[in-house]
């Protein structure tokens, strides 16, 4: 384990990198500059990590830091560009690396998902309402961009506070986390939990039923459970259905085996079936209350004060200009 | 019944002088034991309670007649009959415990507090309610006729109040236990300070009787705490259970259990000491005594002189054992006693309000007992308390007399030649008698026996600067309880214009009397109204019994007996000490004192008959003359009671109300204001402080947000070394 | 620095990589919220913290091999769905009163 | 007949109350507590617990059983006792009420249901979260009423009422839930269980934990009690109340300190209260005399009450501290009597002051010339008050004191770490009692009578109506009762007590032993 200090000295010129980058127009030569010590400082880092944690060995090999770089040095991007169309794109650079990663996760069914929502529906919200917004600008002349875009705000302020918090989080991933248990590398009980949990999906057991050759007409014992027998080592399974008059064991193994107990996006959605019911059925309250407050913010016309109405409708102004002491009360 | 009564008494004295055993070893006295079939003795508790309770009834359905004062003197006459039947009853060897109900009961693992509401009935009790119920039964029918021009609701509360006292001081007499006694010690304090209080709308009378139950419960606080003591200590508070523990062999027991208990038992006498001094009005607490005179007279008589300021002496009396737990407890007693009997007796000669002079006369005769104590003649003592209960009743009810005939006029520069007057004898003889026996008039009287016993005792016990203080004081008694006789009954023969006179100073007036006279015609109003039958039968009864009692009081009579089987007897014995046959004329004190006291007590006499009976101007130019001279100042001091309200005023009483005030504002400002509201407002203030982060810009909202999680993570990497931190300080 | 070994780093990996990086992108997503000040850029970045927070969860859920992870980050996406809809509204509804994208121009809700 | 009932019948009457009409709600308040009160008291005569230390009346309600949390009830002969002082002491206040109360009168009576409600849940409760959801929730009634019917500076006097009491009480929530918590980490399952709580809390608590838990509890009940320096919100408090506001805060409100004290704080952390009794005693003493003197330079009648509240329940928590039997059971008597004598005494200056509305003895003297009835039960309670022996109060302060007096180190049995002097000083306040206190009816009741005019409106007549009387009247004979019968209450807490006090004795150092110890290492 590394000293805390070689973190925290990365941790600063990681800081330091974006502080340069946030500069208002910086030259290209601080850019690079900037972006060689930015992925200096990340890729030491990275490079300080033990490669095992607890003994557990995490997928994505070779394919970790590219993706990483990819989304890091796009992030940085999207902040410090100061074009908001660009910080989307850069986003969306963001997404797919991660996407990746998270395949590499073994999370395809999400590495899919986060592509398609944030990717294919957030960011085109997010684009149609910067156009919407950025018509009347010319995005392209540098000194036509509005000064919120070309300034950052407070770039010290931030710089500090966010990397406060990072080198506090790099402090508790080298030395805090020793409370973390890893999962259990044991398959078997996995596998045997899988297996348990198509058990108790009679119609999901059916279709594999179906799959075996033969088994087309099989059909549950009615008024009885389910009855299906994993193999100890939990790779193939017997299941017990009837065909024509006769109770047949039918075994999965192979193929139809590793479908029922490995498919990502089934377990996905039997584990929020199962343990999240509650939580999933408020993200969807949450989802329509977001729907009705779209609709009624759309809705809602700009309420005007007495005197923008008069103006808007061409009579002069009142209150202001005819009585001081009115005014004097009033701002009193 | 009053006959029998005397008759059987001088039998028991008879009897008494030939069976009782005075070796002053000999301190062994018998121990009450629980007895079934005596339960009618709760009578002579229950009688007053009912007259209290029917009093009450009366006032609130508005009764208007004397039936309260009827209704009280036949439940008093009753108790003092119960009384009465339980000593010619009662076996003088063997005292009882009569139980009644269970009061306090409690009791945890060995230990435990138990105060059965039960009477120890021995000779000192009976001693003691015979004269108190007799007294008060004759009191109250004196107060029938006294308070008569209160009839209504007053006179409801006042035979209540009379009630009250006298269950009270049942309990304090009769029971079995010193919390038994506590409650009645409360209780008669309180009775007094309702009866002191009787003209509430008096301001003078409320603080009177504010002043009494507060120094009253000075004394209190010590005998509490002596009850407390005595608990920790023996364990028990019942009368039968500490007299066995202690009496094992007298003296020498007590000192055990004074070595084996440490100092804090050896406080007990002291703490009780104090309990009594208050009740009994000794030094330093007897200031209330001469403002408890406020209260009408009658109270003054059965309360405030003749009964429940002798609680003290009883309290000790009965505690005698108790006294020996430390050496110095009884010398501190009769010290007292004797500085207060001489103090008292110094402001006593210089006063001109009769009543005063005779509250003053109480205090100083209370010194007296104290002393009887302190030399460890509890036979003395008790035989002062019961003679003086008889004769001092007599004074006061005769000033009372006098001050209820001539409007309420009390001084003594105004009233006189009453001799003289149509329908006074029996006031002005019995006034003369019980004087005499005040002033300790030889033989006749019955303070001369009693006086004498304790005298003697001081010289006798090795205390001749005590007995010669006590006979410097009987001197002055003498003088200013003839000052007042001469003054007030004797002199030139007024005509109708002097008595007029001397009803229309009304400053000490109870000012009812004239409402309550208003009706009558003019001429009541400027001449006295002699005193009508049921007075002069009281004073008369009294009288009769103050004569009476001579026959007890004398040593191996009646009242030496009575005292010898009770937790007194270790005083008793001591006073007859075994003379060498050849011993001389001075060597015996009981011998000699009875010529020397005489002296004292006729020159006294005399001189107050020179000055205010012969030579009446003579009184006035020594007064000038004594003013005049270097002295001046302890003349002036006497008159002014030396001072000692004043003194306690600045000393004690200031002192608190300032620290009251300034406690109250520190409350108020300090504490509340500053500190509760200050920490109170801190909220605001660090809201204040805070509120430019509010600044709406939504940036820096986000940087607070992550300031607040940087904060919080610094939290829990330092908190772990914090909680070692306080873990190790703790 | 005998640790700095490059092959080991696209060889093996553990927790600490992927939280590492959800650490960088999130504390680069918290920079540009505090610095940027067009409000679409700001609420960008609010996502891309996010997406910080997706690759914990995921990572997390590898490490465990626990799948509710994966289940909090179809949440996370529900949240941002919903934020977004909601966030953009607001941004066309302040744009129409006062054209501009500045978030400090909407500072009056301070504390006077 | 269940206890559920105590608490569910203020309760819903309080709902009734609040949307009956107008002129119904007097009757219905009547006639809620007066049944409440005969529940009460059926319960009591049923109940099987007086003469051991069990807890009787068990009820299981379920509430989030998953965190430990219900509303179970129980009692012991303690408790009942209070919850028959709260239910004895409501229908007085309902009834005393009636015509002083004349406006929103069906809020006024609502809130004080529900206040009884919670009262009771708080004597009942067997579960530590719902002791404490009914003990803070009792602010909340007493709240509304000192704001809605108080005085006229009532809107302070509430919030910090509030506030006040609150803060103490957080800090009590958070001693409390660290011990469930610690439970919860030895057994492995949370639990609020309170006979559990303090049986686990006892043992298993390090020193160091029993004594931070002992402060934190304290905080909340010391406040409550009121302890001396805490007690600035009750003079406030008090002079704002309305008068039946006041009752119920002097009669049981107060009480919820000292049975804090009594439930919580001595058997849970014996430890912890070892290491305090000094200092306890010692503010507790100094309570006493510093409330008696203030009260004796004050002019406003109720405000003196208000701080003679502060001194006598300085002896209720020296009588507590004391550590031995006789204190604690002396101490639980004084809650029962300092809630009769001095309910009683706010109920008769709110007579007062609804004829004279005033509360300032420059303005007020002499009334037994135009009130005698008033005046002697005036002079009867400030006579209990006084602890005069025979009334009730003298049996609960007597056994405060002989507590406080016993507690030496050296006694055999009962070790306690307070001493004679706590009583000496302590004791000096039975002399200031009486200073003040009798400057109190010397002012009020005799001296030359002044009044200002008496308010026609009351509908009053000059002295006590019947049903003033009424309500004097059974107070009044329950303080005879308890000064001359109190062995058969004291018998029923004796268990109780010892019960509590069971860690004790070998926690105190003992002189003795120390002694023992001295000699052994000396002579080897």
């Amino acid at each position: 384990m590394p000293p805390a200090s070689v973190i925290h000295a990365f941790t600063v010129l990681a800081a330091g990198a974006l502080l340069l980058l946030l500069r208002p127009s910086p030259t290209i030569r601080l850019r690079l500059l900037g972006a060689v010590v930015g992925i200096g400082a990340f890729t030491g880092i990275i490079a300080q990590l033990p490669a095992f944690y607890d003994g557990q060995v995490m997928p994505g090999g070779t394919f970790f830091l590219p993706f990483a770089l990819i989304s890091v040095i796009s992030a940085v991007q999207m902040i410090t560009t100061s074009r908001p169309v660009y910080a989307a794109l850069h986003f969306v650079l963001v997404v797919l690396a991660s996407s990746g990663l998270l395949v590499t996760l073994g999370a395809e069914f999400l590495g899919f998902a986060v592509v398609i929502v944030y990717a294919g529906a957030i960011l085109i919200t997010y684009m149609f309402v910067l156009m919407l917004a950025q018509q009347a600008q010319s995005p392209d002349l540098e000194d036509e961009r509005p000064n919120y875009d070309r300034f950052a705000r407070e770039p010290l302020g931030g710089a500090v506070v966010a990397f406060l918090l990072l080198a506090f989080m790099n402090h508790l991933i080298f030395t805090g986390t020793g409370g973390l248990t890893p999962g259990d590398v044991d398959p078997i009980p996995a596998r045997l939990a899988a297996w348990q949990r198509v058990g108790a999906m009679p119609g999901r057991a059916m279709e594999l039923v179906e799959e075996v050759p033969g088994c087309r007409e099989a059909w549950l014992p009615e008024g009885e459970e389910l009855l299906l027998v994993p193999d100890p080592d939990g790779l193939a399974a017997t299941v017990t259905v009837m065909i024509g008059e006769v109770s047949t064991p039918v075994r999965l193994e192979g193929e139809l085996a590793r479908q029922a107990i490995e498919d990502n996006i089934r377990s996905v959605g039997v584990a929020l079936i199962e343990a999240f019911p509650v939580s999933l059925e408020l993200a969807g309250v949450i989802l329509t209350m977001a729907m009705f407050g779209a609709v009624i913010l759309a809705r809602r016309q700009i309420e005007l004060t007495e005197d923008e109405k008069r103006e808007a409708s061409g009579l002069p102004r009142i209150g202001h200009h005819d009585d001081p002491k009115t005014e004097g009360v009033d701002h009193g | 019944m009053i006959g029998s009564q005397l008759l059987s008494l001088l039998v028991a004295a008879g009897d008494a002088a030939h069976s009782a055993d005075h070796g002053h070893h000999s301190v062994h006295f018998p121990v009450g034991v629980p007895t079934e079939g005596l339960g009618y003795a709760g009578l002579v508790l229950a009688l007053p309670l009912i007259a209290m309770i029917l009093n009450g009834v009366y006032a609130i359905s508005g009764v208007r007649s004397k039936l309260p004062a009827w209704t009280t003197v036949a439940c008093l006459g009753g108790a003092f009959a119960v009384v009465l039947n339980l000593y010619l009853k009662a076996d003088i060897e063997h005292p009882v415990v009569v139980p009644l109900f269970e009061w306090i009961n409690l009791s945890w693992g060995t230990g435990s507090i138990s105060a059965p509401f039960g009477l120890y009935l021995d000779s000192l009790t009976l001693l003691w309610m015979l004269f108190v119920t007799g007294l008060g039964t004759m009191i109250a029918l004196y107060a029938s006729e006294y308070m008569e021009s209160d009839v209504g609701p007053a006179y409801c509360r006042f035979f209540g109040g009379v009630s009250i006292f006298l269950l009270a001081m049942g309990c304090l007499v009769m029971g079995d236990n010193l919390l038994t006694l506590y409650l009645g010690w409360e209780g008669v304090g309180f009775a007094s300070y309702m009866l002191i209080g009787y003209h509430f709308t008096k301001p003078s009378a409320v603080a009177a009787a504010k002043k009494a139950f507060i120094v009253n419960r000075i004394g209190d606080l010590g005998l509490a705490l002596g009850i407390y003591l005595t608990w920790m200590h023996f364990g028990t508070l019942e009368y039968a259970k500490l007299f066995e523990m202690l009496q094992v062999d007298g003296a020498v027991a007590a000192a055990q259990q004074a070595m084996s208990g440490g100092w804090e038992v050896s406080i007990i006498p002291f703490l009780l000491m104090a309990g009594a001094f208050g009740k009994s009005a000794q030094l330093p607490f007897y200031v209330w005594l001469p403002d408890a005179m406020e209260g009408p007279t009658p109270v003054s008589a059965l309360i405030h002189a003749a009964t429940m300021v002798t609680a003290g002496v009883y309290l000790l009396v009965r505690t005698f054992p108790m006294l020996e737990l430390h050496p110095a407890a009884a010398p501190t007693v009769a010290w007292v006693g004797g500085a207060t009997a001489l103090l008292a007796a110094t402001i006593g000669m210089a006063q001109y309000d009769i009543k005063r002079v005779m509250a003053y006369s109480t205090v100083s005769q209370l010194g007296y007992m104290f002393m009887g104590v302190g030399v460890l003649s509890t036979f003395g003592a008790a035989a002062h308390v019961f003679t003086h209960a008889f004769f001092k009743a007599v004074l006061f009810l005769t000033c009372g007399a006098i001050m209820h005939g001539f409007a309420g006029q009390l001084d003594l520069r105004v009233l006189r030649g009453l001799r003289h007057v149509k329908g006074w004898r029996i006031v002005v003889w019995t006034m003369f008698y019980a004087s005499l026996c005040l002033a300790g008039f030889p033989i006749i009287s019955s303070g001369y026996w009693s006086k004498d016993v304790i005298l003697a005792e001081a010289f006798a016990n090795g205390r001749p600067l005590l007995g010669g203080l006590g006979l410097l004081t009987a001197g002055m008694t003498a003088y200013y309880t003839f000052r007042v006789w001469f003054r007030v009954c004797c002199g030139p023969k007024p005509d109708d214009h002097d008595l007029a006179k001397m009803m229309g100073d009304d400053h000490h007036g109870e000012d009812h009397h004239d409402e309550g006279h208003s009706e009558d015609d003019q001429h009541h109003h400027h001449m006295p109204h002699a005193p009508k039958w049921a007075v002069n039968l009281v004073l008369s009864v009294i009288s009769v019994a103050a004569v009476g009692s001579i026959f007890l009081v004398p040593e191996h009579g009646w009242l030496e007996h009575m005292v010898a089987k009770s937790s007194g007897a270790a005083g008793v014995g001591a006073n007859h000490h075994e003379l060498p046959a050849d011993a001389g004329f001075w060597a015996d004190p009981h011998g000699w004192m009875k010529y020397v006291a005489s002296t004292v007590g006729l020159i006294g006499i005399a001189i107050a008959a020179w000055l205010h009976l012969l030579n009446r101007s003579a009184a006035d130019r020594l007064r000038a003359t004594l003013l005049a001279s270097p002295l001046k100042v302890v003349v002036r001091a006497m008159e002014n009671k030396w001072y000692v309200d004043e003194l306690y005023n600045a000393l004690i009483r200031m002192p608190l109300k300032i620290k009251g005030h300034a406690l109250h504002m520190i409350d108020r400002y300090l504490l509340d204001i500053l500190v509760v509201d200050g920490l109170g407002r801190l909220p605001k203030m660090i809201g204040r402080t805070l509120s430019p982060l509010q600044n709406g810009v939504l940036q820096s909202y986000a940087a607070s947000m992550a300031g607040g999680v940087i904060l919080i993570a610094l939290l829990i990497l330092v908190l772990p070394m914090l909680l070692d931190l306080i873990g190790g300080v703790a | 620095m005998a640790e700095l070994v490059v092959p080991e780093v696209f060889g093996q990996l553990a927790l600490g990589h992927y939280l590492v990086l959800s650490a960088f992108l999130f504390a680069i997503g918290l920079a540009g919220f505090v610095t940027r000040r067009n409000m679409i850029v700001m609420f960008l970045c609010t996502e891309l913290m996010f997406q910080a927070a997706v690759i914990a969860l995921a990572a997390f859920g590898r490490f465990h091999l626990d799948l509710s992870g994966q289940v909090m980050v179809i949440f996370v996406l529900t949240i941002a769905a919903a934020e977004a809809a909601l966030a953009l509204g607001l941004v066309v509804l302040l744009f129409k009163r006062q054209p501009t994208l500045d978030a400090e121009a909407w500072s009056e809700m301070r504390d006077a | 007949m269940s206890p559920l009932l105590l608490i569910l019948l203020p309760l819903l009457s309080a709902l009734a109350v609040a949307f009956a009409p107008r002129s119904a709600a007097f009757r219905i308040a009547t006639v809620s507590t007066l049944a409440t009160l005969a529940i009460s008291l059926a319960i009591a005569w049923n109940f099987g617990h007086w003469y051991d230390d069990g807890f009787g009346l068990l009820k299981e309600i379920s509430w989030l059983p998953s965190i430990g949390a219900s509303f179970d009830m129980h009692a012991d002969a303690p408790a009942m006792w209070l919850v028959l002082l709260s239910t004895v002491l409501m229908p007085i206040c309902v009834i005393g009420s009636k015509t002083a109360v004349r406006e929103r009168v069906r809020e006024y009576y609502a809130w004080l249901l529900i206040l009884e409600a919670a009262m009771l849940g708080v004597f009942l409760a067997k579960n530590l979260l719902f002791f404490y959801v009914a003990f803070e929730f009792t602010l909340v009634p007493m709240y509304f009423l000192i704001a809605g019917w108080g005085g006229s500076n009532r809107a302070a006097a509430a919030i910090k009422f509030f506030l006040y009491t609150f803060t103490g009480s957080m800090l009590t929530l958070a001693g409390l839930v660290y011990v469930a918590w610690r439970f919860a980490e030895t057994s492995g399952g949370w639990s609020f269980d309170i006979p559990a709580l303090t049986a686990f809390a006892s043992t298993d608590l390090s020193a160091a934990e029993q004594f931070w838990v002992m402060l934190a509890m304290l905080a909340g009940f010391a406040v409550k009690v009121p302890l001396f320096p805490l007690h600035t919100w009750l003079p406030l408090a008090h002079t704002e109340a309305p008068t039946a506001g006041s009752v119920v805060l002097a009669g049981v409100l107060l009480k919820l300190g000292t049975y804090g004290l009594f439930r919580f704080v001595l058997p849970m952390t014996p430890v912890g209260v070892v290491e305090a009794v000094p200092v306890i005693g010692t503010l507790a003493t100094i309570g006493v005399i510093y409330g008696a003197l203030i009260c004796w330079v004050q002019e406003d009648v109720k405000k003196l009450v208000a701080y003679s509240s502060v001194s006598h329940l300085g002896f209720c928590v020296l009588g507590l501290f004391s550590l031995n039997p006789s204190g604690l059971q002396g101490s639980l008597l004084y809650m029962i009597n300092h809630g009769l004598s001095t309910g009683a005494l706010f109920l008769l200056i709110g007579m007062i002051y609804e004829r004279y509305h005033t509360r300032d003895m420059n303005r007020l003297g002499g009334l037994v010339a135009t009130m005698p009835i008033w005046s002697a039960f005036m002079v009867f309670f400030v006579l209990s008050s006084l602890a005069v022996p025979g009334l009730n109060g003298f049996v609960s302060e007597f056994l405060c004191l002989v507590g406080a007096f016993s507690a030496t180190p050296d006694n055999a049995q009962w070790p306690g770490l307070l001493g004679p002097w706590y009583a000496v000083f302590a004791g000096t306040g039975m002399i200031l009692a009486a200073m003040y206190l009798l400057y109190l009816t010397g002012r009020l009741v005799w001296g030359p009578h002044r009044a200002p005019p008496a308010d026609k409106n009351s509908g009053l007549p000059t002295d006590l109506s019947t049903r003033e009387i009424g309500l004097l009247l059974p107070l009044a004979l329950m303080c005879v009762w308890l000064g001359i019968q109190p062995s058969g209450l004291m018998r029923t807490l004796e268990p109780s007590v010892e019960r509590t006090l069971v860690a004790y004795p070998d926690l105190v150092p003992s002189q003795v032993e120390s002694v023992a110890v001295l000699e052994e290492v000396t002579g080897g």
